[in-house]
């Protein structure tokens, strides 16, 4: 047993440290860090970088563009990432409607999307949700039905996160109408472009507009766009679910929130003292940092086990549970740590390249939306009252 | 030991109910809040036509000569509607600083006026490092013939985008956390050297950063010794927001235990899945803690000022904060995703109640306080 | 509104303070501060100074030798005798079967089992609990089958807290096999004398013998000590864990619990002060401290309504579960307060007049096992998980 | 980075965990608990025999050269049986502490025999109010001749009541307590001055309290110097108990498992009330995290002394606490009743579990030690 890394991943670690430090840009870094509004150009700067240097799409196979990664190198790469503040990759092209196509899609469909997900020119959102259908996703209601070389296809999809951006998107449609709950469900590719599809924002509470409602009214979809087969879709949908569900844990992203908490809290002041120095708020801080750990220590455990080739079982819907939980904990404190400056709400500090008065902190504008933004967490992904029923039925068998 | 209700604070209690019922629906808050004043002016107005803003005042102004629990029952009809009128701001914690303070020729002037609702007033006590420390004060005021001259900021003044007046405390002595030399002063924010930053907040409220460039201002009560009373009067302002609390706590209940009936997975109301029926009792035993130290707070709050007031109420301000706390963020968790959106009522109300713990003290600061003064028998 | 008691109950109060100053004997006050093992004699003797007074029965009509008082007399007795270390009263007997016979049981019952209860000559204990029913009370198995004049009696009864001291029994058995579940139950008085009953002791995990099994073979009981109606018995069941769930937030005791915490705290050390000193445990009393005040409140607003005619609804079984919790974590940080000394186990030291050599401190003994005991709190009486049950349904009325 | 066990480690495991399965029924554990010597003497003859006891040993006295993961293995297989056995106290804390502190006769002496098992030592370190704080030492030893006379009060020395050889630590300079001027002696218990009050545990083992009037004992190590070696071997202590916590956890944790899916009441198993199910989730979630932290403690418990090794340790030793009371309660409350009872084997694993976190630092006392030195950065 080894909790270090070896010298060839060390060694691994300092390309990824020494490429982030130099190509990584100062205000792309800043936006995250001090959680100001990414904008559509951001992430295409920072994706077309990561393009250029054959990383933006580690998971994928080397052949269509891919790494040779394994889960270790992986996680270091997604680590770093989030400790050099690269914004968190978005990921419903290149590790979501990417991986169904490269397992269930034909060569004709590989040869169409992938290239355009590498390059940027394609950006993919899910359709997925529905309204009605929240964690229970196999009662969808959007309705495909096959009308000679086309789909005509009708309903509404919901929590469709950056959709404003998409020219593309994936979704689950039903096209056996009789069929009970997962079967008579398939997998379309659909170009936004396409007369019938409205898209409306949704406005989260913190009153960011990062989900969208997606409307579909006879809209005509050739049939060359279903992969796999019609009716059984369900079987691409479990598969990314899967897929989904590692690195939910977010370890990365919780510890540089973590460590933006303690520069937050060295700074802020309580009693003429950094709270920091405040023996309930430090050990409220110590507790989360061990909780955090721990995290991380078992996240190495599933990574180490998968590079051996394991399948990670309950452990990664215990892990999703932890990890959000952790992650909701940091954004607490944050919130906590402003004291009474947790109230004003200051959506223009929050664009990156402010230049008015700034009222208390650079970081302060965001820390109590962010809060609030992060109660998705345990809500979207699978609730985490849905992970603890995938982990009571593998254990209890009942 | 009795918890019912006169015959008066019943009918009070429905007058509150009613108004609220009747104007607060969720589009209309969410008009008031856009608005300039960032309230409905003609709620407030129609609060001081139903006397509710003369409440705590004595007959004499139009008042009721009510505590703590008449304000308790006001404050929780106002937190059911989410409103967003600063009536703990300017009608407990001004007209309470101005009765306790100030001289007759201030009483006249201004308790009516507060009374009868015509004068909005805020109060400012908090800075940039103060963290809820009322005797961390900064602003610095100095004598100048018979009026006071103020220099400095004051931060997060809730109501201080419209108010008439804004009480400010601010040093003539001593220290940065000195409670001596701390005094209250009576600024018009219309005067010369005064700045007001204003804004929106996350609960959908407003309020001001209060810049102070050399502010010419009038002196309530005796210089340098303000300290007690602001403890004193912040108090007042705790029960209040203890009961606004419980007010909002109950709708988001209420709103949670209706969407869990309605709601369906999987086939089924989500309401017939163990774990969701028993967070929602939790939610209820949350509840249920919040609004006996609301009571609790409510009896105690107009009694003279003790150690022990001050320790229970602390004690009333803690249970709040982590029940509220438990309540907003169950209350999304148990809708999923349609209570992040904006567009949902039932997210306003877990904005508000994570607010009210940024006001007066959080749970650590109460916590803490409360346990400085153990009893230790 | 008033949360002052009136002059009059106050008046009551010191009435009642100055009675157990007088009376109650200084050997059992320390017995029960300490932690320290009754004997039957001391449960006796307090009983009978209680009976002397009139107090043995507040909840009793008059006429059957019980008091006028009304909720809150009741609550101000309970929590000044908790407060002046009186021991909690054997309930079996005077509490619950008590109840059941005055309100079920005919002329000759009360006659008959009333005085020896007041008089102490009976000591009751139960026969609800059986080891295959847990929560689930109404799948009982012990069967009682009418012959003549007789029922006989066969099956085993558990947890009866202090069946080695009674006399008497009190027992829910099945008359009719063929109803379903709670149809078919009927109660039964039986004299512990009896041929054919066997008590068992049963060793609680802290080394305790508190409870017992209680067998049944072949066992005559004559049909004049059926209470109620045969196969009605539920009614009787249902009425008696009523009359149980109130009082179970056990305010009174945690308040004497958490004064002897404090007492605990002020002489056990660490970092050379007192333990009470250090900020995050003196933080935790604190906190526990409030929650116990916001539940005497909650139990204080319950015994106000009931005075004014109201019936607590799903109130007292939030309260149950609070106060449960409360007690539990009491006991927690009592056993935490003695470091490495919560290991000693010294069931010598627990009992009262040990005069050898005292290991730590008289207290120090008894808290390690009072934490293992009292983790039943969430357990009997209906468990927490119950409790939680039975307000769901009143909520949620799904 | 790599979890694997090679190869001997595997076998090692192997050995251990058949010898508690064929040894360790719970009929026998409870025999054992209850004779005079607390634990199996045979027993540990055995584990003797297999060289388990001369494992963290160097090759020359039949060890193994072994580290920490070979103390976590058997560590938690000792968990899995609740064994009764001084094993972290002998094998690892004393010959941890002679084979840093000791001189060549004194290792010549003792290590070999430790590691035999032919002697078991115990190890004195905790103090009438020390509280964890291994510092706090009022034990005096005062220099005479070429040896030492050592007068005070040991307390809750477990293994010390059949232990050849007893380490307990005195002062010989400084006050209460200061890290200088402690010292480290062997105390042979049927020395002259020496009396024990032997006593059984809450978890079923035995220990003593020791008494010291004027008894003679050998320094070890240099005077005035013990402290740094104290604290760096109760780290490994620390990292040993991890690994028996997760142990004792793990079969929790499957006991109550298996009485969920057996146990029937309205009708159904039990495991089918998603209340249930949910907490059984959190309990194994506790285990993994216990799981993963006891794996961090054993991978740092023999790297060099640093301050990050110490934080690391105390974060596990935190995490185990708590994890250990939450599987401990809940697995109470998950059995209802039965597991009240003295005969239930899980009722010990519980006892044990919750004990674990009085030796050597509970969840307060390693929480300030991590916070204390929380990085910045």
């Amino acid at each position: 047993m080894e909790i270090h890394f070896s010298p060839e991943q060390l060694a691994f670690r300092d390309e990824v440290r020494e490429f982030l430090k130099q190509e990584l840009p100062a205000d792309i870094a800043a936006k995250v860090k001090l959680g100001k509004h990414m904008s559509k150009e951001d992430h295409e700067r920072w994706q077309k970088i990561l393009s250029a240097k054959g990383w933006y799409a580690p998971g994928w196979p080397v052949e269509h563009g891919g790494t040779d990664w394994g889960p270790v190198e992986k996680h270091i790469f997604d680590e770093e990432s989030a400790a050099a503040g690269a914004p968190r990759l978005v990921p419903f092209g290149v590790n979501m409607v990417a991986p169904v196509i490269i397992k269930f899609g034909n060569e004709e469909q590989k040869r169409t999307y992938l290239p355009r997900i590498l390059s940027g020119e394609d950006w993919w959102c899910q359709g997925y949700s529905e309204p009605g259908a929240g964690s229970d996703l196999a009662s969808l209601k959007t309705r495909a039905v096959r009308d000679g070389d086309h789909y005509i296809v009708n309903g509404q999809k919901t929590w469709t996160t950056l959709g404003q951006h998409a020219n593309w998107i994936f979704c689950l449609v039903r096209t056996d109408p009789e069929a009970q709950q997962q079967r008579g469900i398939s997998f379309l590719l659909i170009d936004m472009a396409t007369p019938g599809i409205t898209v409306r924002p949704i406005l989260t509470l913190d009153g960011d507009h990062e989900v969208n409602e997606v409307f579909f009214d006879d809209v005509k979809v050739p049939v060359e766009n279903l992969v796999g087969e019609e009716n059984k879709g369900w079987t691409c949908a479990k598969y990314l679910l899967t897929h989904e569900r590692t690195g939910l844990a977010g370890i990365g992203a919780s510890k540089a929130a973590l460590r933006h908490l303690k520069r937050v809290a060295s700074k802020q002041q309580k009693n003429g003292k950094p709270l920091i120095e405040d023996t309930l708020f430090r050990s409220q801080i110590a507790d989360v940092e061990i909780q955090l750990m721990a995290a991380e220590m078992g996240t190495l455990r599933i990574v180490a086990a998968a590079s051996e080739g394991g399948v990670p079982g309950s452990e990664s819907s215990i892990l999703k549970v932890q990890g959000t939980e952790i992650r909701q904990a940091i954004t607490h404190l944050l919130r906590k740590a402003l004291g009474p400056y947790a109230l004003p709400f200051l959506p223009e500090e929050m664009e990156y390249g402010y230049d008015g008065e700034v009222l208390l902190e650079d970081y302060s504008p965001s820390l109590a939306s962010s809060y609030f933004n992060m109660r998705k967490l345990s809500i979207f992904g699978g609730s985490n009252e849905i992970q603890k029923n995938i982990v009571s039925k593998m254990i209890l068998e009942l | 030991m009795d918890f019912k209700l006169t015959e008066e604070q019943q009918m009070l209690k429905e007058t509150a109910e009613r108004l609220v019922r009747d104007v607060y629906t969720f589009d209309k808050r969410m008009e008031f809040s856009d608005s300039e004043a960032g309230f409905s002016t003609a709620f407030w107005q129609q609060m001081g036509e139903l006397g509710l803003t003369a409440i705590p005042f004595p007959e004499e102004l139009g008042g009721f000569g009510g505590t703590g629990i008449e304000t308790m029952l006001i404050m929780e009809q106002l937190g059911k509607g989410i409103c967003l009128e600063p009536y703990m701001e300017s009608v407990i914690l001004a007209g309470g600083l101005i009765a306790q303070l100030g001289n007759d020729s201030q009483k006249d002037e201004l308790l009516g006026a507060i009374a009868s609702g015509e004068l909005q007033a805020a109060v400012a006590l908090d800075e940039l490092h103060s963290h809820y420390d009322l005797s961390h004060v900064t602003t610095t005021a100095k004598a100048q013939g018979s009026s006071y001259v103020l220099n400095g900021r004051k931060g997060v003044v809730i109501g201080g985008q419209t108010a008439g007046k804004i009480l400010v405390s601010a040093r003539t002595a001593g220290d940065i956390c000195d409670q001596q030399g701390i005094s209250l002063f009576l600024v018009d924010p219309s005067a010369a050297g005064v700045r007001r930053r204003v804004y929106s907040t996350v609960d959908g409220r407003k309020g001001c950063e209060l810049f102070l460039d050399n502010v010419e201002a009038e002196l309530l009560g005796n210089a340098g010794d303000a300290y007690d009373a602001i403890r004193y009067q912040s108090g007042r302002a705790i029960a209040a927001l203890c009961g606004e609390a419980v007010g909002a706590m109950r709708t988001a209940c209420d709103l949670t235990l209706d969407y869990l009936k309605t709601r369906k997975q999987f086939g089924v109301p989500i309401g017939k899945f163990q774990v969701l029926q028993h967070r929602m009792v939790d939610m209820i035993s949350e509840l249920e803690r919040a609004t006996s130290m609301a009571i609790l707070a409510a009896c105690l709050a107009d009694d003279e000022d003790s150690a022990e007031r001050s320790a229970k109420l602390s004690a009333a301000k803690f249970t709040i904060n982590r029940a509220a706390r438990y309540v907003a963020e169950q209350s999304i968790q148990l809708h999923g995703g349609i209570a992040m959106t904006w567009e949902y009522n039932g997210a306003h109300y877990a904005k508000r109640l994570v607010t009210i713990s940024h006001q007066f003290g959080d749970d650590d600061h109460h916590l803490e306080a409360y346990a400085n003064q153990l009893s230790l028998s």
